[in-house]
């Protein structure tokens, strides 16, 4: 780059910021949802969050109602912002018209007009802004009461600035609510391995790198609650996350946390006071916490009172005064608009093309799971099943397993992956739904099947590595297409 | 003249360009294939063999040296702290109350370890490169006395024993122990530890002391390393017990624990022998505590998170109570508080099958590891004021010292010694070096497998194509200049390719190291010099017959009855001097069935004495290995004909380059 | 006490066979082919040469060795028999490739082989099968104490091998301690029978049969007075004529020159002219039958017409092939007559032609009796190696195929060996009567 | 004709011989223990032999050194691993699976320096050091061969005697150098013992005689057999009985050669030799596999027993045809005196003995033996 193309970008950038200020420091972005409207028929998950009307605002300091400058203006509805690292731009849902689909839009923090990003068939929910920039959404969006029950599951899809959108998830029960790790990775929500519709779902969360590449659970496997929505990295080593029960609406969520230390054993309330209705909660810049809630029927709070944005100190024994409400909106998800450490990228080893990847397990008798390990026997081989062109399971084919226990092989990318350790007369010891994945040219591992959380693999050689991995190849019927065209 | 003559002569010029050229380069393919010995050579440059003066290489060059703090040692009523300066040659004094330097005492032979006699009176000092121990008298800082040890003293510890008082050396270099006595000042016994003995402890008053041995040792390829901590009576010099820290490297700090009975050791379990797949989940390597029970009891548990690292533990103190443990983290730039309580009740509550798998476990720190204190560049050596109230750590790449209240754990202020060197890009390059930010969560730095830029003795499965057919010994980075191309397969031109995008792809799994910083990165590693393999005493001195046996050997052109040795396998044709390679791919018959090729890049031979396993997988243990167990029909060098006596002759040259 | 002995060891010489009985017979050749010792047996003196043969043999020295056979008294014998035994496992101790004695290992392993295929043929129901656990020697660095050491790991009952000397020494000092015995055919060495270690027979005939023979025959057959030696510069060519050069010195006709040479070397210019200046009467050779055959051409070219004589290397079609007509009238010594008629010989040469398409040398005769001796014993005695050693080394006589071996103090096969010389190209075996031992009817 | 005779004839021969003692003067008087000793011997006599074999614990029934290290333990090298006797009297084994280099251990030292012990075994040198052991072969070090008979450490330095020469490793430069007939007065480079001397070592070489190393000078002297023939012994007390030494060992200015042949003593400051051949003199077998000098006392380990002797009185252990024990002692100048013991060494067939002014310890073929002294305190071993 020659300095006088420097210069020239430099003069174009400066003209850009003067025709688009940067957000005040202390803004928000706020989503606001008109109280009493009712979704429209047919409506979609994301109709039902954002009835007509909703939209997404900015709320520089000092936060008065008549300050809210609307980042939406010209869509039918919007809703669940995020902030870009950089606090430049603010990536929103919205949709056009009351008959058209959700699709992502962006549009700069200091206000300007939406410009659409997206262009999925099914329509595109749930932004988030990964390493250097990457959009990272959900798609298609689900009928209302169908996300995690919907025949066409929702995906995690990335998409870098002016490209085709690639494909990170292929959990047979869709993924929701992403959010960028400082790691590089995604975090997202999805529900727990479990064999077939009628099988028992609870939804946790999930991580993969930014290329799809290593699914793995994060938090909530092992727990008891029923769903979670909207994790954010805190800034203190937590995630933070609104926990629910499945019967209950969503506006009787509540806030609870996890730390990335051992986010499998320290699942907490986040607030030190009952925290029902909680519609939102992040961090912000100083190192308090940002939360909506709907203090509806709240001790103390007249049932007139809505959901209205709080900013709660670490340890705080109360609420307190929210820091801005508006009687007129609900303010339900709101986020600070600030420059934030960009997370690290992530090198990816995904050979597009390729139809295959490599999985590596060590030990696939090295399990801690009673429910699911059939017994102490030891397998002789893997079966490995594929949910593919249809709602069950089908088998793939088996691998053998080394007398140590250790697995490779060359299987399908792109499908969920089930397998099912068997032993010498066929007995199943140990059983795992189709829930994994491999991106094109993945080479990954487990340390086990079923084997502890968070646990590091033992320093052997595993056996399976002195030859050549088994491959298996998807039967033709059941191919399915990796990335729908936008 | 007319055109037509000019553009005749021209032709004329041009046409004898040409066949000048084409001579030449025949000329010069023929010379290259002739004393290679290889008639298919592919193009190579003259420089291949004909390699620019060694002494014009970086590590020849004069280099900024920095105030960099190695071992402090605070004297019994904790007013005093002495600091280590190796670079500089130099040992200083400062006053804990001011944090200011007061004096400065030059101690030629990089002074790194120190220790305090029981009255304060006499500091000793270790002298790595120079092999000896100085003794100091702290009334004026003069030396006194000195003693020569082993090779490569790296720390020394006092104290008095029922037979008088006894210093204990560990020397790095020559993988022993010196135990001096003090009246007189001589060497008692010398006694052999694991590999790289690197730090001691002294146990029980005196009546034991513990070394802390860096690197591990495995005695076949494909089996799981252990590093020692070799535990020995100072009185008797014998060595009373051996503990091994399986899976254990980089393990080069202790401490004793008072009232507990433990030695606790940093510590970082490697999984070598897992194919590098992930650096999830300590798929590579963790940080971790060793904790060695009087009763030999060995568990190791985790001082990394299920999802942040705390790579390269180094400097490690237990508080006088015995109930917190502070441990540097050298490649995340903090100091580990551990809470030694907590750690004793999860360690009585547990099962030994409990204990075993501690280490595996990324979520058990939290229940012990209290605080993570944050620090400037590289901490490394840590000190404890006598009452235990301050911490002193040594900041090795910002040329500092952070005092801690170890009650807030809040820092206190900082003993400055020098500017940092942020103008030195050989320092940048350093720290680029020892930071772990360039990985997967910060999982390890290139510090994690090349201590001190040398190797670990490790071979690693990176899966490049596949999985399992990629199994590489570990490159000492010392004395790298002028090697090129890198990697065993000699694809790397330069070492920015070589730590570049496919290192992030196939090591750090995250983004690349930025451009500026790789070419930091590089100007550190070619800067750094060859590893001593000789005793200082021997430094310039003459070889010894058998080393000049040896290095007739290496020379040979005939074999003894006079037969020729082909060119292309005698020694010198591709190992050729100065740095003992022609940095040509050759095959010498070491393919083993998942090797992807039979060539190899031919290593160079500067500081081979202690590089350790060889060939590129590490098949080979020793030097001997390499002729006696891995030679096949003659195909590395023509070893046929050697008697025992001309191999033994022969690697005790190899020690000396 | 005296009585006492004697009346145990009358009872132990009497003793028939008796838990011998409970083993299965023993294959491969009938008992009476075996003469074992008697009690308080001596020996022949000096493998049986006479006394002017002998050092110093004007006096008596203070003690002499070997005139009774050094027992083994280590426990051992009653242990009971190994019970997961799947084979009766014998090792052989090779030769390496790259060495000199490569060829001859190879006829030797020849040999062996056949012996143990026709033991393993004729094996009856609930008897072991033999399994012979082979190694190649490595003559570097003592490499043949290594495998004596595998062997004994591999639980083999006992081993033969090997031809090297040296391999031979190293293996059977490793004996000592693995108790392990050893039956070596093919090393010709006197001293390695001379260490008083209980744990070696050798059917070889040694240099020291040789060299006396060929001495006498030099000295007073021939009446040479100015013996000249051209020998191998190593081991084999030192030992090979140690002896010979004090058997002549003790006949009054000390050799006047000894010079070496390098095995390989084409050419010997300078030892030529040496012994050329030197005008012997007779030369005397050790070495590779090639390089001695080479030499000898050369010798005739040069005008020497000395006598030339040699061992049994020079039975090797290498040298006629090398010396052409210089081969004409030399004379050497050899283990047998391949073309005697003793039925045993004219039986196994047709069964070895059969089996390895080519007629078995000495190595592989010796290697197939020393076998025979081997599998006997263990048939005799049971998987107990101390009691196969007794059966190995109280043999005094055996008649193998390659005839009567008669053993002396020190286990070593002091039959006499054959004259012959080449008439014409052709090998002439001068007459000599077959050893037959006075206990097999003998004189 | 010669009748046929069994082997098993001959077995029992053997084990006849074994059991029984010499010819002659080995008639045991009588039976009584109790009688006083006329005058004191120059060295301790065994009272009673406490027996260890399989059934106590020990590995193997061969046992083939024994040596009392610095610290009191005791330790065994056996057909099947080395052998350390605990402070409670059990034997704990040591095999390959702890990382010794082979089972079979034929001789230990201990290095004085450290404690630290060298085990030379039949694949390789071991050293165990701190309670682990750390191998030696000659594929992965500058060990000359596997089969290393004798071991012994001398002034920073272990020597191996192997059948490829003797190995000498220097602890702190951690390098090799080999004697063997390229660099030595030897014929062979078959070294099968090392003793260290006074400022030297004494290789025993297999067909070599004795070699006599001074490191400092870097010289050699070989003692060599005056006749040079393996078939006689020209003359007494001329030189070392044979070339084919067995052991060497050396104390206070004595060197003991053991030989297959019979014995030889070598008094360094006199230059004087004096050789012992069974049926001529006191020395119960010419098959000597090892003796052990202290002082001028030399335990002498025979296939028929045990001699212990100063060069002019004797005592020897042995066991006779009925399995008891017997002892002969042998005075200069006095006839023969031979008495019954109560107990009896483990077996005739003794490898190596271990013994100071309070104990022995003998290790045999069949067991190990310990000899408690009886009363001499009036008795030195060091005269």
């Amino acid at each position: 780059m020659t300095p006088r193309t420097c210069a020239l970008l430099g003069a174009a950038a400066l003209l850009m910021a003067a025709c688009h200020p940067e957000a005040p420091r202390g803004s928000l972005v706020l989503t606001q949802v008109p109280a009493g409207v009712a979704p429209p028929p047919a409506a979609t998950v994301m109709d039902v969050r954002y009835p007509p009307g909703s939209r997404v605002v900015l709320l520089s300091p000092p936060l008065r109602t008549d300050a809210a400058e609307v980042l939406s203006g010209g869509l039918a509805a919007a809703g669940d912002p995020c902030v870009s690292w950089d606090g430049r731009w603010v990536y929103f849902a919205g949709k056009a018209a009351e008959s058209s689909e959700w699709q992502i839009y962006r549009v700069r923090a200091g206000g300007g007009s939406p410009e659409r990003v997206t262009r999925m068939p099914g329509g595109a929910m749930d932004p988030a802004v990964a390493a250097h920039g990457e959009l990272v959404f959900s798609s298609p969006v689900p009928k209302a009461g169908r996300q995690w029950t919907s025949p066409e599951p929702a995906a995690l899809y990335g998409q870098w600035p002016g490209q085709a959108p690639r494909r990170l998830t292929f959990a047979p029960d869709g993924a929701a609510d992403a959010t960028a790790l400082r790691d590089g990775r995604i975090l997202f929500v999805s529900a727990a391995a479990h064999d077939g519709p009628r099988g028992r779902r609870h939804l946790c969360l999930f991580t993969i790198n930014n290329d799809g590449t290593e699914i793995a659970a994060y938090a909530g496997q092992d727990d008891g609650v029923d769903a979670v929505r909207r994790p954010r990295e805190l800034g203190d080593g937590r995630i933070a996350f609104l926990a629910a029960r499945s019967d209950a609406p969503e506006a009787r969520d509540w806030a609870e946390c996890v730390r990335s230390a051992a986010p499998f054993a320290t699942r907490a309330n986040l607030f030190a006071f009952p925290s029902q209705g909680c519609r939102s909660v992040g961090p912000t810049p100083e190192g308090d916490l940002l939360a909506c809630v709907d203090t509806r029927g709240m001790e103390g709070r007249s049932m007139a009172a809505n959901a209205a944005v709080y900013r709660v100190a670490p340890g705080a024994a109360a609420l307190g005064a929210p820091v801005f409400e508006d009687p007129r909106w609900d303010s339900i998800e709101a986020t600070c608009v600030a420059r934030r450490d960009e997370p690290s990228g992530h090198t990816s080893i995904v050979m597009p093309g390729a139809t295959h990847g490599t999985i590596l397990c060590l030990n696939v008798n090295d399990s801690c799971d009673p429910e699911q390990d059939g017994g102490s026997g030891r397998a002789t081989q893997l079966r490995v099943t594929v949910l593919a062109g249809g709602a069950q399971p089908r088998v793939l084919g088996t691998v053998p397993v080394a007398s140590d226990g250790s697995m490779l092989a060359r299987l399908p990318s792109g499908v969920p992956l089930g397998f099912d350790a068997l032993d010498a007369a066929g007995r199943v010891l140990r059983h795992q739904p189709p829930v994994v994945w491999l991106q094109p040219g993945e080479i990954r591992a487990c340390v086990g099947c079923h084997e502890p959380r968070n646990h590091s693999p033992r320093n052997v050689r595993p056996q399976a590595v002195q030859a050549e991995p088994q491959r298996l190849d998807l039967p033709p019927e059941a191919a399915t297409p990796r990335t729908p065209a936008p | 003249m007319t055109p037509r003559r000019i553009a005749l002569r021209a032709a004329q010029v041009v046409i004898a360009a040409a066949a000048v050229a084409l001579a030449g380069g025949f000329t010069a393919r023929t010379h290259q294939r002739i004393m290679t010995g290889r008639p298919n050579l592919a193009v190579t440059t003259c420089t291949h063999c004909h390699l620019r003066s060694a002494f014009k290489l970086p590590w020849q060059k004069p280099r900024p040296h920095h105030d960099s703090p190695g071992g402090i040692a605070v004297s019994p009523d904790g007013r005093t702290l002495y600091i280590a300066l190796d670079d500089k040659d130099e040992v200083a004094e400062a006053d804990s109350a001011t944090l200011a330097v007061i004096r400065m005492a030059r101690v030629p032979g990089g002074p790194f370890g120190l220790a305090l006699d029981a009255q304060g009176k006499r500091l000793f000092v270790a002298c790595p490169q120079q092999d000896r121990v100085a003794v100091l008298d702290t009334r004026d800082l003069a030396e006194v006395a000195s003693i020569g040890v082993g090779v490569r003293p790296t720390d020394v510890v006092y104290c008095q024993t029922r037979d008088g008082e006894r210093l204990v050396v560990p020397n790095s270099g020559s993988d022993d122990i010196s135990i001096l006595t003090l009246s007189p000042l001589a060497e008692l016994a010398r006694v052999a530890a694991g590999r790289e003995p690197y730090a001691a402890a002294v146990l029980d008053g005196g009546r034991r002391v513990a070394v802390a041995n860096r690197m591990a040792t495995h005695d076949q390829m494909l089996t799981a390393p252990a590093s020692e901590v070799t535990v020995l009576d100072p009185a008797s010099s014998r060595v009373l017990d051996r503990l091994a820290l399986d899976s254990a490297h980089l393990a080069e700090g202790i401490a004793a624990v008072p009232g507990k009975g433990w030695v606790l050791n940093s510590m970082v379990r490697v999984r070598n022998l897992v194919p590098i797949t992930q650096v999830k989940d300590g798929w590579v390597m963790a940080s971790g505590l060793a904790i060695s029970r009087a009763d030999g009891q060995v568990t190791q548990v985790p001082l990394d998170e299920a999802n942040a690292y705390f790579p390269d533990p180094s400097g490690i103190v237990a508080s006088p109570d015995g109930r917190r443990a502070f441990v540097a983290s050298g490649g995340s730039d903090v100091v580990t508080v551990v809470d030694l309580d907590r750690l004793g009740s999860w360690l009585a509550g547990s099962s030994a099958a409990d204990r075993d798998d501690a280490i595996l476990d990324m979520a058990l720190s939290c229940r012990y590891v209290v605080a993570r204190i944050p620090t400037g560049c590289d901490p490394r050596h840590l000190a404890l004021s006598p009452d235990g109230r301050r911490l002193y750590v040594a900041e090795r790449l910002d040329d500092s010292v952070l005092v801690v209240d170890t009650a807030s754990l809040k820092p206190l202020g900082r003993i400055v010694l020098g500017d940092g060197g942020r103008d030195d890009p050989i320092r940048q390059g350093e720290r680029v070096f020892t930071r772990a930010r360039y990985t997967f969560q910060g999982g390890f730095s290139c510090r994690s497998c090349h201590p001190d830029g040398h190797v670990d003795g490790l071979s690693y499965d990176f899966d490049g194509s596949g999985v399992g057919d990629n199994l590489l010994a570990n490159r000492s980075l010392c004395g790298v200049a002028g090697t090129e191309p890198f990697k065993w397969n000699g694809k790397n031109p330069t070492l920015q390719f070589q730590d570049g995008p496919r290192f992030a792809r196939v090591l750090m799994r995250t983004d690349p190291i930025p451009d500026p910083q790789l070419d930091e990165l590089a100007t550190f590693l070619v800067n750094l010099p060859p590893t001593r393999t000789m005793p200082w005493s021997q430094v310039g001195k003459g070889l010894t017959p058998a080393q000049q046996s040896g290095r007739a050997l290496f020379f040979a052109t005939k074999r003894t009855d006079g037969t020729p040795i082909p060119r292309a396998l005698r020694c010198q044709t591709c190992h050729r001097p100065p740095l003992y390679t022609n940095r040509l791919i050759s095959s010498v018959g070491t393919q083993s069935p998942r090797d992807p090729k039979e060539g190899f890049d031919t290593p160079h031979l500067i500081g081979v004495g202690a590089v350790g396993p060889y060939l590129h997988d590490g098949r080979a243990k020793t030097l001997e290995e390499i002729w006696t167990v891995y030679q096949h029909d003659d195909l590395h060098g023509v070893s046929s004909y050697w008697s025992k006596e001309q191999l033994n002759d022969l690697v005790e040259f190899l020690k000396t380059l | 006490m005296r009585t006492l002995n004697c009346l145990l060891l009358a009872f132990a010489a009497a003793a028939p066979a008796a838990p011998l009985a409970a083993q299965a017979p023993a294959a491969g050749p009938d008992s009476a082919r075996f003469i074992y010792a008697t009690p308080g047996e001596t020996y022949p003196y000096y493998a049986g040469l006479p006394r002017e043969f002998w050092p110093f043999n004007a006096v008596e020295p203070y003690e002499r060795f070997f005139t009774t056979r050094m027992p083994f008294r280590g426990p051992g014998r009653d242990y009971p028999n190994p019970s997961d035994l799947k084979s009766l496992r014998i090792g052989l101790l090779d030769s390496p490739k790259y060495d000199a004695n490569w060829e001859r290992s190879v006829r030797t392993r020849e040999g062996v082989v056949l012996a143990f295929e026709e033991a393993n043929r004729s094996r009856r129901p609930g008897q072991l099968p033999f399994e012979l656990v082979e190694r190649e020697g490595i003559a570097q660095w003592g490499g043949a104490g290594n495998l004596a050491v595998d062997f004994a790991d591999q639980k083999v009952l006992g081993f033969l091998g090997t031809i090297d000397g040296a391999d031979a020494h190293v293996a059977l000092r490793v004996t000592l301690k693995t108790e392990v015995v050893i039956i070596n055919t093919s090393d010709p060495d006197p001293t390695l029978t001379e260490t008083n270690i209980p744990w070696l027979l050798r059917v070889l005939p040694d240099h020291r049969i040789e060299e006396a023979r060929m001495a006498d025959t030099i000295v007073r057959r021939f009446g040479c007075r100015r013996i000249a030696i051209l020998r191998e510069g190593d081991r084999y060519g030192r030992l090979g004529v140690h002896n010979f050069m004090n058997f002549a010195r003790r006949l009054g006709c000390p050799a006047a020159q000894e010079l070496l040479f390098s095995p390989g070397n084409p050419d010997i210019p300078h030892q030529i002219a040496t012994i050329k200046d030197a005008r012997p009467d007779a030369i005397f050779f050790i070495g590779e039958p090639a390089d001695i055959g080479r030499f000898a051409r050369q010798f005739r070219l040069a005008g020497i017409q000395a006598r030339f004589f040699g061992a049994d290397l020079l039975m090797d079609d290498r040298f006629l092939k090398e010396a052409g007509d210089a081969a004409e009238g030399a004379m050497f010594t050899y283990y047998f007559d391949p073309a005697r008629s003793d039925p045993l010989w004219v039986d196994f040469v047709a069964r070895f032609s059969r089996r390895w398409g080519h007629a078995p040398d000495a190595y592989a005769a010796y290697a197939y009796d020393g076998a025979q001796v081997m599998l006997h014993a263990i048939d005799a005695a049971g998987p107990n190696r101390w009691r196969i050693r007794d059966q190995v080394c109280n043999l005094d006589y055996y008649h193998g195929v390659t005839g009567w071996m008669q053993f002396d103090g020190t286990g070593s096969n002091i039959a006499p060996v054959r004259l012959v010389r080449y008439e014409h190209g052709n090998r002439v075996f001068e007459p000599q009567a077959e050893f037959t031992p006075p206990a097999a009817g003998g004189l | 004709m010669k009748p046929h005779r069994s082997p098993l004839g001959l077995a029992l021969l053997g084990l006849t011989a074994a059991l029984s003692l010499p010819p002659g003067t080995w008639a045991a008087d009588r039976a009584d223990l109790a009688r006083p000793e006329p005058a004191p011997l120059p060295f301790p006599l065994v009272a009673r032999f406490e027996n260890f074999g399989e059934k106590d614990g020990l590995p193997s029934h061969k046992i083939h050194c024994v040596l009392k290290a610095s610290d009191g333990r005791l330790w065994l090298g056996t057909g099947n691993g080395l052998c350390v006797r605990g402070a409670d009297g059990r034997f704990r084994r040591y095999g390959p699976e702890d990382g010794l280099s082979h089972p079979a251990v034929l001789s230990i030292a201990e290095d004085p320096r450290t404690g630290d012990l060298w085990i030379a075994t039949m694949r390789g040198l071991s050293r165990l050091s701190g309670g682990r052991f750390t191998s030696f072969t000659q594929t992965d070090s500058g060990l000359p061969n596997n089969v290393v008979y004798g071991v012994a450490v001398v002034d920073g330095t272990v020597w191996a005697a192997t059948p490829a020469g003797a190995g000498a490793y220097n602890i702190r430069e951690k390098s090799w150098k080999i004697y063997d007939h390229n660099n030595a007065p030897m014929e062979e480079p078959w070294c099968y013992a090392i003793a260290p001397g006074r400022d030297v070592v004494y290789i025993g070489v297999w067909a070599g005689g004795i070699v006599e190393h001074d490191p400092r000078l870097g010289s050699f002297k070989a003692y060599r057999d005056p006749d040079g023939d393996f078939q006689f012994q020209l003359t007494p007390d001329s030189g070392p009985i044979a070339d084919i030494t067995s052991w060497v060992a050396y104390d206070d200015g004595i060197l003991w050669q053991a030989t297959y042949f019979g014995l030889s003593r070598y008094d360094t400051q006199e230059a004087t030799w004096r050789t012992w051949v069974q049926d001529k003199t006191p020395l119960v077998s010419n098959f000597i596999n090892s003796v052990f000098a202290r002082g001028h006392v030399a335990w002498v380990s025979t296939d028929r027993g045990a001699c212990v002797t100063d060069g002019t009185t004797w005592a020897t252990y042995a066991v006779d045809e009925q399995g008891r024990g017997l002892v002969r002692i042998d005075r200069p100048g006095g006839a023969p005196e031979t008495r019954r013991m109560a107990t009896r060494l483990a077996d005739g067939f003794v490898t190596a003995i271990w013994a100071d002014d309070h104990e022995a310890w003998f290790a045999t073929s069949n067991g190990l033996s310990h000899a408690v002294f009886a009363n001499q305190a009036a008795v030195a071993a060091n005269p």
